[in-house]
């Protein structure tokens, strides 16, 4: 019997969500084009003063971030589960856990990133400064992979559930504050001139957490929806 | 080798049967028979470890299968209801991403020669969203001959495969048999199997 | 003593809506939540006596 | 190994609901009388005992009930996520239903200090809701009461319901203390210091045996409605095995 190759079993499945992506783009482009026309159903309902834009602009970016990560999340494991996919990764030679990684990190790749590279094209609707911008960029960049591996819990956690994708936001939503306060508030503390440091280490240390825990609680989660 | 003790299956608030012990050695098929709603899927997937059972317990070489983890699973092949089969990707995306998940990457010419063999041959670059049920079930069996396992877990294997695909599929068992493999399997229509020793477990 | 009257006390130094506002809502609900769990229990016991009989009937009839 | 075995069954046999369900019986009673007797004595401290404020005068009493409550469904989500601890790590069937028996008094606990809250921030900041850090970490913590509660209810098998509201309290347990310091954070950040409700120097020592004393009575309380819902819970799922047929209760 030869040992399981766990980097090939890992990068099949990172391969492998890309490539189902790229077959259906459209799912990845409806959560692309939530996040855009949310952000920018913000200053139509506030009012056009560049100033309050300004000062709503990372916790806006920030929230409509959020939700446009809640809207791929219902289909995280939901395909791979209703094929069997996931039956055959629970009983893979490779640990579950191995799997999960790879997953979340499709996830991230095709839900996360391009909000990231969105982010400072919206975040010119509102009149942020370049630096700001790149603060926007950063704390994006460490905050949506916590987004991931926290709703991928969720996901999990739902799988088969009647009501499943409402349920998933009511679940993940709670947890996601500490990223929002932390984010938005690194974009913020460098509009103010506070230095946005502290919060992106923070933020870091909470990625850090995450992507030791995630997985973890993950897995255990996916196992008991296949019972 | 694979050995059941006493097992309990409970859907629900229904014990779908108990005190349940067989043994499965080396060279043999064990078949599953039983009505609809028997718990023979239900068994099937107790003995890959996806749910555990209410008592009892099952041991691989003597040890319980839930001690044993990744050890355990990197000796069996679980074929069940849905085939695992992605409707975007082709056949052979199909065969090899699923080897690949499995822990046993294989080479795009060997997964072409496993399709071929199980009479895919020009349909391996299709998506198989366009294939037929009894096609999209070969790619689903093409693990079969794509991972290296000592015991397969068979659920309805036969479904939707017409007479040619299924004397195919009882002459890769017998191969699988003879080589001191083991299978254990569900089916409504009998196998005609060659040389292996075809052992029964009925669920009533 | 704090109070020198009832009418004193109930006024709660004009405090009366949010103090009698806080004190009564855990009060009603500190009493509304065991009488459900009573309901509930009740409810399944009668429950499980139907059952129950329904499955002797069941059994006397085979 | 078998003697580790051996006191793992015992220790099960204890927990087993069989065992369980005529012990909460027979503890109930005393739980409830606890938290009658011991609210009394608050409530009479509350009102009788304790002076009144120099700043908030009369109003400042709601802090009785407000921070008991607080305490409590704090205290209860970490009780949740030990037994949930407990149905995941040895796969206890009481455990599971223990957790699911708790989260129903800790979400009402949660409510009932924000709904205090809220009553004594009107007077004392003129607005019914204020974005301070504790008020605000307690709506999170119903929101985490609210999304277990919604996904057992979710779940038709209960075993499931048991062990997915399991890893969601793990989850949820491991955070709280994240949130809260996040909260802070954020809430220093915007207003400077936040307000604080409980003035720790000037605090009489009336008021503080107050506190105590209504806090330990609403501690029984969730004792003695958390085993009287576990027994409910008990006989809904157990419905089918002999020894809830043969109880005398159900005989009668």
């Amino acid at each position: 019997m030869t040992q399981p190759h766990w980097s090939a079993a890992l990068l099949g499945v990172i391969r492998r969500d890309i490539l189902l992506a790229a077959r259906r783009k459209s799912d990845v482009l409806t959560t692309l084009f939530f996040f855009v026309i949310v952000v920018s159903l913000f200053p139509l309902g506030i009012g056009p003063e560049m100033d309050m834009l300004r000062e709503i602009a990372p916790g806006v970016l920030w929230v409509a971030a959020l939700l446009a990560t809640m809207l791929s999340l219902s289909r995280l494991f939901a395909a791979d589960y209703a094929d069997g996919t996931l039956e055959q990764m629970a009983l893979s030679a490779v640990p579950l856990g191995v799997l999960v990684v790879g997953k979340v990190f499709a996830h991230w790749l095709l839900s996360g990133l391009p909000l990231v590279l969105l982010a400072p094209v919206l975040g010119l609707q509102f009149d942020l400064a370049p630096r700001a911008l790149g603060v926007l960029m950063v704390a994006l960049a460490i905050g949506t992979p916590v987004l991931s591996l926290i709703g991928a819990i969720g996901a999990a956690l739902t799988l088969g559930v009647r009501g499943g994708g409402v349920l998933v936001s009511l679940l993940v939503l709670p947890l996601y504050i500490p990223v929002l306060i932390f984010g938005a508030g690194a974009v913020e503390a460098d509009i103010t001139g506070l230095g946005s440091a502290a919060h992106l280490s923070l933020l870091a240390a909470f990625l850090a957490a995450t992507a030791f825990f995630g997985p973890w609680a993950t897995t255990v989660a996916l196992r008991i929806a296949l019972e | 080798m694979l050995e059941a003790n006493h097992l309990e299956c409970q859907r629900g608030e229904k014990t779908l049967f108990r005190d349940l012990s067989f043994r499965l050695d080396e060279g043999v098929c064990l078949m599953v028979q039983g009505a609809n709603g028997s718990g023979k899927t239900s068994l099937l997937r107790m003995v890959c470890g996806l749910s555990m059972p209410v008592q009892g317990e099952i041991r691989w070489k003597g040890t319980p299968i839930a001690d044993l983890d990744e050890e355990y699973r990197s000796e069996l092949l679980y074929c069940g209801h849905a085939g695992a089969v992605k409707e975007d990707l082709t056949a052979l995306e199909n065969a090899r991403i699923t080897a690949a998940l499995a822990g046993q990457p294989v080479q795009e010419e060997e997964a072409r020669a496993a399709l071929r063999s199980l009479g895919l041959k020009g349909r391996e670059d299709l998506p198989t969203r366009v294939l037929s049920a009894g096609q999209k079930r070969r790619v689903a069996l093409s693990r079969l001959l794509l991972e290296k396992r000592r015991l397969w877990v068979l659920d309805e294997p036969l479904t939707a495969l017409d007479k040619a695909a299924v004397i195919n599929l009882c002459g890769l068992i017998d191969a699988h048999l003879a080589q001191g493999g083991m299978a254990m399997l569900t089916s409504h229509q009998d196998l005609p199997l060659m040389t292996g020793r075809v052992e029964h477990l009925r669920l009533d | 003593m704090n109070w020198n009257s009832p009418a004193e006390f109930f006024a709660m130094g004009g405090y009366a809506l949010y103090v009698w506002g806080s004190f009564f809502a855990c009060a009603l609900f500190l009493t509304v939540e065991p009488l459900l769990l009573q309901q509930r229990r009740k409810h399944a016991l009668k429950q499980l006596k139907r059952e129950i009989t329904a499955r002797s009937e069941h059994e006397t009839e085979a | 190994m078998s003697g580790m075995e051996n006191r793992l069954i015992n220790w099960f046999h204890f927990s087993s609901p069989q065992t369980f369900y005529p012990l909460a019986g027979k503890l109930l009673p005393w739980f409830a009388t606890l938290a009658a007797l011991l609210g009394i004595a608050g409530l009479y401290i509350a009102f009788f005992v304790a002076p009144t404020d120099a700043q908030q005068g009369e109003g400042y009493r709601i802090i009785f009930v407000h921070v008991a409550a607080s305490w409590m469904s704090m205290l209860l989500y970490v009780v949740m996520a030990f037994w949930a601890a407990l149905c995941l790590g040895f796969n206890a069937r009481l455990s599971g239903m223990m957790a699911s028996a708790i989260a129903p008094t800790g979400a009402l606990f949660a409510f009932l200090s924000l709904w205090t809250g809220a009553l004594w921030g009107k007077p004392m900041w003129g607005t019914w809701w204020v974005w301070d850090a504790r008020l605000t970490s307690e709506l999170i913590l119903l929101f985490l009461y609210l999304g277990y509660i919604a996904l057992q209810s979710a779940i038709d098998d209960p075993r499931r319901a048991d062990r997915a509201g399991a890893v969601l309290a793990i989850v949820g347990v491991i955070n709280v203390p994240i949130i809260y310091f996040s909260v802070q954070w954020w809430n220093t950040l915007h207003q400077g210091a936040s307000v604080s409700m409980t003035r720790s120097p000037s605090m009489a020592h009336t008021i503080l045996w107050g506190m105590l004393l209504m806090a330990l009575c609403f501690w029984m309380y969730a004792i003695a409605v958390v085993l009287h819902r576990v027994r409910s819970i008990i006989l809904e799922r157990e419905r089918h095995t002999g020894w809830v047929v043969a109880l005398s209760e159900v005989r009668a």
